[in-house]
Protein backbone atom coordinates (compact mmCIF):
# COMPACT_ATOMS: atom_id res chain seq x y z
CA UNK A 1 0.00 0.00 0.00
CA UNK A 2 1.13 3.20 -1.18
CA UNK A 3 -0.52 6.93 1.02
CA UNK A 4 -1.13 9.34 -1.54
CA UNK A 5 -2.43 12.75 -1.36
CA UNK A 6 -5.56 13.68 -3.50
CA UNK A 7 -7.10 16.81 -3.82
CA UNK A 8 -10.70 17.59 -6.13
CA UNK A 9 -11.60 20.40 -7.93
CA UNK A 10 -15.13 21.72 -9.68
CA UNK A 11 -17.18 18.65 -10.21
CA UNK A 12 -15.09 15.82 -8.58
CA UNK A 13 -15.01 18.51 -5.27
CA UNK A 14 -18.71 18.70 -5.27
CA UNK A 15 -19.07 15.06 -6.08
CA UNK A 16 -16.69 13.74 -3.15
CA UNK A 17 -17.52 16.50 -0.54
CA UNK A 18 -14.19 17.59 0.08
CA UNK A 19 -11.36 19.46 -1.50
CA UNK A 20 -8.66 16.71 -0.39
CA UNK A 21 -7.81 13.61 1.32
CA UNK A 22 -5.25 11.80 2.28
CA UNK A 23 -5.62 7.73 1.89
CA UNK A 24 -4.00 4.50 1.60
CA UNK A 25 -4.23 2.25 -1.73
CA UNK A 26 -2.99 -0.31 -3.41
CA UNK A 27 -3.74 1.18 -7.16
CA UNK A 28 -0.46 1.59 -8.86
CA UNK A 29 -1.45 3.97 -11.42
CA UNK A 30 -3.85 6.92 -11.75
CA UNK A 31 -6.44 4.79 -14.05
CA UNK A 32 -6.62 2.15 -11.24
CA UNK A 33 -6.87 4.99 -8.66
CA UNK A 34 -9.78 6.24 -10.13
CA UNK A 35 -11.79 3.26 -10.67
CA UNK A 36 -11.26 2.74 -7.16
CA UNK A 37 -12.23 6.18 -6.31
CA UNK A 38 -14.96 5.62 -8.47
CA UNK A 39 -16.88 3.03 -6.81
CA UNK A 40 -16.52 4.49 -3.44
CA UNK A 41 -17.97 7.96 -4.22
CA UNK A 42 -20.87 9.28 -6.81
CA UNK A 43 -18.40 10.29 -9.42
CA UNK A 44 -20.73 10.75 -12.27
CA UNK A 45 -17.33 11.23 -15.33
CA UNK A 46 -16.49 8.11 -16.97
CA UNK A 47 -11.97 7.91 -16.58
CA UNK A 48 -11.47 8.35 -20.22
CA UNK A 49 -12.89 11.92 -19.79
CA UNK A 50 -10.74 12.62 -16.65
CA UNK A 51 -7.28 13.27 -16.64
CA UNK A 52 -4.68 12.98 -14.46
CA UNK A 53 -1.79 15.39 -12.45
CA UNK A 54 0.99 14.03 -10.12
CA UNK A 55 2.64 16.38 -8.28
CA UNK A 56 1.47 19.77 -10.15
CA UNK A 57 2.68 17.58 -13.90
CA UNK A 58 0.09 15.84 -16.43
CA UNK A 59 1.17 12.51 -16.77
CA UNK A 60 -0.60 9.71 -18.87
CA UNK A 61 -2.94 7.41 -16.71
CA UNK A 62 -1.02 4.62 -16.67
CA UNK A 63 1.81 5.90 -15.33
CA UNK A 64 3.26 4.73 -12.23
CA UNK A 65 1.83 6.41 -8.77
CA UNK A 66 4.32 6.62 -5.73
CA UNK A 67 4.18 7.04 -1.97
CA UNK A 68 3.58 10.97 -1.04
CA UNK A 69 2.83 11.84 -4.51
CA UNK A 70 -0.43 14.16 -4.56
CA UNK A 71 -2.54 13.19 -7.40
CA UNK A 72 -5.53 15.42 -9.06
CA UNK A 73 -7.96 14.42 -11.96
CA UNK A 74 -8.81 17.13 -14.14
CA UNK A 75 -12.55 16.73 -15.12
CA UNK A 76 -12.79 18.48 -18.78
CA UNK A 77 -11.90 22.13 -18.85
CA UNK A 78 -13.98 24.83 -19.21
CA UNK A 79 -11.82 28.19 -19.02
CA UNK A 80 -12.79 31.29 -20.97
CA UNK B 1 5.37 36.23 -20.87
CA UNK B 2 2.96 36.05 -17.94
CA UNK B 3 0.24 33.57 -17.05
CA UNK B 4 -1.46 34.21 -13.99
CA UNK B 5 -4.61 32.96 -12.27
CA UNK B 6 -6.26 36.11 -10.22
CA UNK B 7 -8.90 36.33 -7.21
CA UNK B 8 -9.63 39.87 -7.77
CA UNK B 9 -11.05 41.46 -10.59
CA UNK B 10 -9.06 42.11 -13.88
CA UNK B 11 -7.54 45.47 -14.18
CA UNK B 12 -6.88 45.15 -18.24
CA UNK B 13 -5.81 48.92 -18.38
CA UNK B 14 -2.82 47.64 -15.70
CA UNK B 15 -1.95 45.21 -17.39
CA UNK B 16 -1.83 46.38 -20.81
CA UNK B 17 0.57 48.99 -19.48
CA UNK B 18 2.83 46.13 -19.08
CA UNK B 19 2.82 45.22 -23.05
CA UNK B 20 4.34 48.98 -23.90
CA UNK B 21 7.07 48.62 -26.13
CA UNK B 22 8.55 50.95 -29.02
CA UNK B 23 8.67 48.15 -31.15
CA UNK B 24 5.27 47.48 -31.22
CA UNK B 25 2.95 48.20 -34.15
CA UNK B 26 -0.15 46.43 -33.09
CA UNK B 27 -1.58 45.37 -29.91
CA UNK B 28 -4.75 42.99 -29.87
CA UNK B 29 -6.79 42.18 -26.71
CA UNK B 30 -9.59 39.56 -26.09
CA UNK B 31 -11.68 39.69 -23.31
CA UNK B 32 -14.30 36.75 -22.26
CA UNK B 33 -17.31 38.61 -20.20
CA UNK B 34 -19.84 36.72 -18.12
CA UNK B 35 -22.65 37.22 -21.07
CA UNK B 36 -26.61 37.13 -19.89
CA UNK B 37 -27.22 33.17 -21.24
CA UNK B 38 -25.38 30.36 -22.84
CA UNK B 39 -27.21 28.07 -25.61
CA UNK B 40 -30.69 29.61 -24.66
CA UNK B 41 -30.55 29.32 -20.88
CA UNK B 42 -30.60 32.87 -19.02
CA UNK B 43 -27.53 32.69 -16.96
CA UNK B 44 -26.94 34.59 -13.81
CA UNK B 45 -23.25 34.13 -12.88
CA UNK B 46 -20.43 32.21 -13.34
CA UNK B 47 -18.01 30.50 -10.97
CA UNK B 48 -14.48 29.87 -12.19
CA UNK B 49 -12.35 27.31 -10.47
CA UNK B 50 -8.62 26.66 -11.06
CA UNK B 51 -6.41 24.36 -9.98
CA UNK B 52 -3.53 27.16 -10.11
CA UNK B 53 0.14 25.91 -9.92
CA UNK B 54 -1.18 23.37 -13.05
CA UNK B 55 -2.93 26.34 -14.63
CA UNK B 56 0.18 28.94 -14.48
CA UNK B 57 2.10 26.49 -15.61
CA UNK B 58 0.32 25.08 -18.67
CA UNK B 59 -0.54 29.05 -19.20
CA UNK B 60 2.68 29.58 -19.32
CA UNK B 61 3.47 26.75 -21.58
CA UNK B 62 1.17 27.91 -23.60
CA UNK B 63 2.93 31.81 -24.06
CA UNK B 64 5.79 29.99 -24.68
CA UNK B 65 4.15 27.91 -27.71
CA UNK B 66 2.74 31.21 -28.66
CA UNK B 67 6.16 32.94 -28.85
CA UNK B 68 7.72 30.43 -31.05
CA UNK B 69 5.05 29.83 -33.46
CA UNK B 70 4.71 33.59 -34.05
CA UNK B 71 6.46 36.95 -34.45
CA UNK B 72 5.50 38.36 -30.87
CA UNK B 73 7.37 41.08 -28.58
CA UNK B 74 4.92 40.36 -25.51
CA UNK B 75 2.14 38.71 -24.58
CA UNK B 76 -0.59 38.14 -20.93
CA UNK B 77 -3.06 36.47 -20.26
CA UNK B 78 -4.89 36.70 -16.68
CA UNK B 79 -7.92 34.10 -16.05
CA UNK B 80 -10.31 35.09 -12.78
CA UNK B 81 -11.78 32.90 -10.26
CA UNK B 82 -14.77 33.34 -8.20
CA UNK B 83 -18.24 34.09 -8.34
CA UNK B 84 -18.71 36.19 -10.97
CA UNK B 85 -21.18 38.58 -12.16
CA UNK B 86 -23.17 39.59 -15.51
CA UNK B 87 -20.57 41.36 -17.79
CA UNK B 88 -17.39 40.99 -15.50
CA UNK B 89 -14.28 39.89 -17.15
CA UNK B 90 -13.05 36.14 -16.86
CA UNK B 91 -9.75 36.89 -18.87
CA UNK B 92 -7.65 38.92 -20.55
CA UNK B 93 -5.27 37.90 -22.93
CA UNK B 94 -3.13 40.95 -24.54
CA UNK B 95 -0.43 40.59 -27.27
CA UNK B 96 2.06 42.72 -28.85
CA UNK B 97 4.10 42.69 -32.62
CA UNK B 98 5.40 44.66 -34.68
CA UNK B 99 2.42 43.59 -37.33
CA UNK B 100 -0.90 42.77 -36.84
CA UNK B 101 -0.75 39.77 -38.25
CA UNK B 102 1.17 37.77 -35.73
CA UNK B 103 -0.67 39.67 -32.88
CA UNK B 104 -4.35 38.39 -34.14
CA UNK B 105 -2.83 34.59 -34.53
CA UNK B 106 -1.35 34.60 -31.49
CA UNK B 107 -3.93 36.36 -29.14
CA UNK B 108 -6.26 33.74 -30.64
CA UNK B 109 -4.39 31.19 -30.50
CA UNK B 110 -3.59 31.79 -26.67
CA UNK B 111 -7.37 32.01 -25.78
CA UNK B 112 -8.23 28.95 -27.31
CA UNK B 113 -5.41 26.48 -26.31
CA UNK B 114 -6.27 28.51 -22.95
CA UNK B 115 -9.70 26.83 -23.10
CA UNK B 116 -8.82 23.68 -24.00
CA UNK B 117 -6.07 22.96 -21.86
CA UNK B 118 -5.81 25.18 -18.51
CA UNK B 119 -7.22 23.01 -16.15
CA UNK B 120 -10.31 25.77 -14.77
CA UNK B 121 -13.69 24.70 -14.50
CA UNK B 122 -16.75 26.78 -14.80
CA UNK B 123 -20.40 26.25 -13.34
CA UNK B 124 -23.19 28.38 -14.71
CA UNK B 125 -26.16 29.44 -12.21
CA UNK B 126 -29.03 30.06 -14.54
CA UNK B 127 -31.82 32.05 -13.89
CA UNK B 128 -33.93 28.47 -13.12
CA UNK B 129 -32.18 27.77 -10.03
CA UNK B 130 -30.45 25.30 -11.45
CA UNK B 131 -26.50 25.10 -12.00
CA UNK B 132 -24.06 23.09 -14.41
CA UNK B 133 -20.47 22.61 -14.89
CA UNK B 134 -19.13 23.18 -18.41
CA UNK B 135 -18.30 20.24 -20.13
CA UNK B 136 -18.95 17.78 -17.96
CA UNK B 137 -22.17 16.45 -18.55
CA UNK B 138 -22.46 12.77 -19.28
CA UNK B 139 -25.20 10.32 -20.18
CA UNK B 140 -28.26 10.05 -18.40
CA UNK B 141 -28.20 13.56 -17.74
CA UNK B 142 -29.84 16.72 -19.22
CA UNK B 143 -27.84 16.89 -22.72
CA UNK B 144 -25.44 19.61 -22.90
CA UNK B 145 -24.84 22.23 -20.87
CA UNK B 146 -25.43 19.48 -17.86
CA UNK B 147 -28.47 21.00 -15.83
CA UNK B 148 -28.18 20.09 -11.86
CA UNK B 149 -31.83 20.74 -10.25
CA UNK B 150 -32.05 23.03 -7.79
CA UNK B 151 -31.52 21.45 -4.31
CA UNK C 1 -21.46 51.29 -34.99
CA UNK C 2 -19.53 54.25 -34.83
CA UNK C 3 -16.13 54.92 -37.02
CA UNK C 4 -14.24 58.36 -36.80
CA UNK C 5 -11.67 60.18 -37.44
CA UNK C 6 -9.77 62.16 -34.08
CA UNK C 7 -7.91 64.58 -33.86
CA UNK C 8 -7.03 64.46 -30.53
CA UNK C 9 -5.56 61.20 -28.48
CA UNK C 10 -7.79 58.27 -28.66
CA UNK C 11 -9.29 57.08 -24.98
CA UNK C 12 -9.32 53.65 -25.34
CA UNK C 13 -11.15 52.79 -21.70
CA UNK C 14 -14.30 55.04 -22.56
CA UNK C 15 -14.80 53.79 -26.22
CA UNK C 16 -14.38 50.16 -24.71
CA UNK C 17 -17.08 50.76 -22.84
CA UNK C 18 -19.62 52.17 -24.83
CA UNK C 19 -19.43 48.63 -26.33
CA UNK C 20 -20.72 46.89 -22.65
CA UNK C 21 -23.41 44.99 -23.89
CA UNK C 22 -24.91 42.06 -21.49
CA UNK C 23 -25.26 39.19 -24.21
CA UNK C 24 -21.54 40.03 -25.38
CA UNK C 25 -19.28 36.81 -24.42
CA UNK C 26 -16.29 38.11 -26.54
CA UNK C 27 -14.26 41.46 -26.67
CA UNK C 28 -11.62 41.52 -29.59
CA UNK C 29 -9.41 45.08 -29.92
CA UNK C 30 -6.68 46.25 -32.13
CA UNK C 31 -4.85 48.65 -31.55
CA UNK C 32 -2.00 50.22 -34.15
CA UNK C 33 1.00 51.84 -32.20
CA UNK C 34 3.58 54.39 -33.70
CA UNK C 35 6.23 51.81 -33.96
CA UNK C 36 10.65 52.63 -33.84
CA UNK C 37 11.12 51.93 -37.25
CA UNK C 38 9.63 51.03 -40.42
CA UNK C 39 11.59 48.56 -43.05
CA UNK C 40 15.01 48.82 -40.88
CA UNK C 41 14.53 52.57 -40.86
CA UNK C 42 14.53 54.47 -37.37
CA UNK C 43 11.38 56.56 -37.03
CA UNK C 44 10.79 59.31 -34.78
CA UNK C 45 7.21 60.41 -35.65
CA UNK C 46 4.30 60.16 -37.89
CA UNK C 47 1.97 62.54 -39.30
CA UNK C 48 -1.41 61.24 -40.27
CA UNK C 49 -4.01 62.86 -42.75
CA UNK C 50 -7.88 62.08 -43.68
CA UNK C 51 -10.05 63.29 -45.68
CA UNK C 52 -12.90 63.17 -42.82
CA UNK C 53 -16.13 63.39 -44.38
CA UNK C 54 -15.87 60.44 -46.89
CA UNK C 55 -13.05 58.48 -44.44
CA UNK C 56 -15.82 58.26 -42.29
CA UNK C 57 -18.29 57.87 -44.69
CA UNK C 58 -15.92 54.70 -45.87
CA UNK C 59 -15.38 53.84 -42.24
CA UNK C 60 -19.15 53.69 -41.77
CA UNK C 61 -19.49 51.32 -44.66
CA UNK C 62 -16.88 49.40 -43.31
CA UNK C 63 -18.45 48.31 -39.93
CA UNK C 64 -21.93 48.03 -41.94
CA UNK C 65 -20.28 45.03 -43.94
CA UNK C 66 -18.86 43.87 -41.10
CA UNK C 67 -21.62 43.50 -39.33
CA UNK C 68 -23.43 41.22 -42.25
CA UNK C 69 -20.15 38.83 -42.41
CA UNK C 70 -20.53 37.88 -38.72
CA UNK C 71 -22.32 37.90 -36.03
CA UNK C 72 -21.19 40.75 -33.90
CA UNK C 73 -22.58 42.71 -31.42
CA UNK C 74 -21.16 46.34 -31.66
CA UNK C 75 -17.67 47.63 -33.77
CA UNK C 76 -15.84 51.06 -32.85
CA UNK C 77 -13.48 52.17 -34.92
CA UNK C 78 -11.43 55.52 -34.57
CA UNK C 79 -8.48 56.81 -36.52
CA UNK C 80 -5.83 59.44 -35.10
CA UNK C 81 -5.06 62.32 -37.36
CA UNK C 82 -1.81 64.81 -36.91
CA UNK C 83 1.33 64.49 -35.99
CA UNK C 84 2.02 61.37 -33.23
CA UNK C 85 4.99 60.55 -31.33
CA UNK C 86 6.72 57.24 -30.77
CA UNK C 87 4.06 54.75 -28.56
CA UNK C 88 1.04 56.85 -29.83
CA UNK C 89 -2.53 55.09 -30.44
CA UNK C 90 -2.09 55.88 -34.51
CA UNK C 91 -6.12 53.44 -34.57
CA UNK C 92 -8.30 51.58 -32.41
CA UNK C 93 -10.76 48.73 -32.98
CA UNK C 94 -13.07 47.22 -30.97
CA UNK C 95 -15.84 44.53 -31.44
CA UNK C 96 -18.21 42.66 -29.32
CA UNK C 97 -20.25 39.39 -30.17
CA UNK C 98 -21.57 36.26 -28.29
CA UNK C 99 -18.39 34.24 -29.02
CA UNK C 100 -14.72 34.85 -29.67
CA UNK C 101 -14.59 33.73 -33.55
CA UNK C 102 -16.96 36.32 -34.85
CA UNK C 103 -15.07 39.06 -32.50
CA UNK C 104 -11.47 38.06 -34.01
CA UNK C 105 -12.73 37.95 -37.54
CA UNK C 106 -14.76 41.33 -37.26
CA UNK C 107 -12.15 43.06 -35.71
CA UNK C 108 -8.95 41.62 -38.31
CA UNK C 109 -11.82 42.60 -41.48
CA UNK C 110 -12.34 45.85 -40.12
CA UNK C 111 -8.58 46.89 -39.64
CA UNK C 112 -7.80 45.37 -42.74
CA UNK C 113 -10.16 47.01 -44.74
CA UNK C 114 -9.90 50.22 -42.74
CA UNK C 115 -5.87 50.22 -43.87
CA UNK C 116 -6.50 49.06 -47.89
CA UNK C 117 -9.64 51.92 -48.35
CA UNK C 118 -9.88 54.09 -46.16
CA UNK C 119 -8.75 58.10 -46.96
CA UNK C 120 -5.92 58.47 -44.51
CA UNK C 121 -2.52 58.75 -45.57
CA UNK C 122 0.93 58.48 -43.22
CA UNK C 123 3.90 60.46 -43.70
CA UNK C 124 6.89 59.50 -41.96
CA UNK C 125 9.31 60.94 -40.30
CA UNK C 126 12.75 59.31 -39.87
CA UNK C 127 16.22 59.84 -37.68
CA UNK C 128 18.16 60.66 -40.96
CA UNK C 129 15.85 64.04 -41.41
CA UNK C 130 14.18 62.58 -44.49
CA UNK C 131 9.92 62.02 -44.78
CA UNK C 132 7.72 59.91 -46.49
CA UNK C 133 4.56 59.43 -47.52
CA UNK C 134 4.07 55.45 -47.46
CA UNK C 135 2.71 53.52 -50.52
CA UNK C 136 3.32 56.79 -52.22
CA UNK C 137 6.68 56.17 -54.16
CA UNK C 138 7.00 56.21 -57.68
CA UNK C 139 9.84 54.96 -60.09
CA UNK C 140 12.77 56.81 -59.89
CA UNK C 141 12.54 57.71 -56.36
CA UNK C 142 13.97 55.45 -53.70
CA UNK C 143 12.76 51.79 -52.89
CA UNK C 144 9.74 52.04 -50.41
CA UNK C 145 9.15 53.50 -48.20
CA UNK C 146 9.78 56.67 -50.98
CA UNK C 147 12.62 58.73 -49.14
CA UNK C 148 12.20 61.97 -49.66
CA UNK C 149 15.69 63.67 -48.98
CA UNK C 150 15.15 66.38 -46.33
CA UNK C 151 15.41 70.05 -47.50
CA UNK D 1 -15.58 75.43 -69.28
CA UNK D 2 -17.03 74.43 -65.91
CA UNK D 3 -15.88 74.84 -62.78
CA UNK D 4 -15.01 73.20 -59.24
CA UNK D 5 -14.03 73.10 -56.44
CA UNK D 6 -10.38 71.09 -55.87
CA UNK D 7 -9.06 69.50 -52.73
CA UNK D 8 -5.58 68.36 -52.04
CA UNK D 9 -4.28 66.00 -49.49
CA UNK D 10 -1.32 64.38 -48.19
CA UNK D 11 1.53 64.15 -51.29
CA UNK D 12 -0.85 65.75 -53.51
CA UNK D 13 -1.09 68.59 -51.10
CA UNK D 14 2.71 68.87 -51.07
CA UNK D 15 3.16 68.56 -54.64
CA UNK D 16 0.61 71.10 -55.21
CA UNK D 17 1.49 73.81 -52.09
CA UNK D 18 -2.26 74.26 -51.29
CA UNK D 19 -5.21 72.09 -50.13
CA UNK D 20 -7.22 73.66 -52.33
CA UNK D 21 -8.32 75.62 -54.58
CA UNK D 22 -11.05 76.76 -57.38
CA UNK D 23 -10.14 76.46 -61.42
CA UNK D 24 -11.98 76.17 -64.55
CA UNK D 25 -11.35 73.41 -66.65
CA UNK D 26 -12.48 71.79 -70.46
CA UNK D 27 -12.06 68.73 -68.39
CA UNK D 28 -15.31 67.00 -68.07
CA UNK D 29 -13.73 63.43 -66.03
CA UNK D 30 -11.81 63.26 -63.06
CA UNK D 31 -9.28 61.49 -65.34
CA UNK D 32 -9.33 64.53 -68.15
CA UNK D 33 -8.35 66.76 -64.88
CA UNK D 34 -5.92 65.27 -63.17
CA UNK D 35 -3.80 64.88 -66.31
CA UNK D 36 -4.57 68.33 -66.85
CA UNK D 37 -3.06 69.64 -63.09
CA UNK D 38 -0.25 66.60 -63.76
CA UNK D 39 1.16 68.75 -66.84
CA UNK D 40 0.74 72.26 -64.48
CA UNK D 41 2.17 71.04 -60.81
CA UNK D 42 4.50 68.44 -59.95
CA UNK D 43 2.69 65.66 -59.28
CA UNK D 44 4.91 62.42 -59.07
CA UNK D 45 1.76 59.90 -59.22
CA UNK D 46 0.79 58.34 -62.33
CA UNK D 47 -2.98 58.75 -62.33
CA UNK D 48 -3.70 55.12 -62.26
CA UNK D 49 -2.51 55.22 -59.20
CA UNK D 50 -4.88 57.87 -57.50
CA UNK D 51 -8.95 57.46 -57.12
CA UNK D 52 -11.33 60.01 -57.52
CA UNK D 53 -14.01 61.29 -55.01
CA UNK D 54 -16.51 64.19 -56.09
CA UNK D 55 -18.56 65.43 -53.57
CA UNK D 56 -17.99 63.15 -50.91
CA UNK D 57 -18.44 60.03 -52.89
CA UNK D 58 -16.18 58.01 -54.62
CA UNK D 59 -16.45 57.82 -58.60
CA UNK D 60 -15.04 56.34 -61.65
CA UNK D 61 -12.28 58.17 -63.24
CA UNK D 62 -14.37 58.32 -66.03
CA UNK D 63 -17.47 59.65 -64.70
CA UNK D 64 -18.66 63.11 -65.80
CA UNK D 65 -17.89 66.37 -64.18
CA UNK D 66 -20.60 68.63 -63.47
CA UNK D 67 -19.84 72.57 -62.68
CA UNK D 68 -19.84 73.03 -58.98
CA UNK D 69 -18.47 69.71 -58.01
CA UNK D 70 -16.19 69.17 -55.22
CA UNK D 71 -13.38 67.24 -56.66
CA UNK D 72 -10.44 65.02 -54.65
CA UNK D 73 -7.83 62.91 -55.80
CA UNK D 74 -6.80 60.28 -53.68
CA UNK D 75 -3.64 58.86 -53.24
CA UNK D 76 -2.86 55.34 -52.49
CA UNK D 77 -3.74 55.15 -48.48
CA UNK D 78 -1.97 54.27 -45.64
CA UNK D 79 -4.11 54.33 -42.39
CA UNK D 80 -3.12 51.98 -39.10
Amino acid sequence: MITLNVQYFAILREQRGVSQEQLSTAARTPAALYEELRARYPFTLPGDRVRAAVNETFVDADSVLNDGDQVVFIPPVAGG
Amino acid sequence: MTFRISTTPIEAASLQRTLVDERAGACVTFEGWVRNQNEGQPVLSLEYEAYTPLAEKEGERILAEAQQRFALLGAVCVHRVGLLQLGEMAVWVGVTAEHRGAAFEACRYIIDEAKARVPIWKKEHYASGATAWINCATRGEHSHPAAIPPA
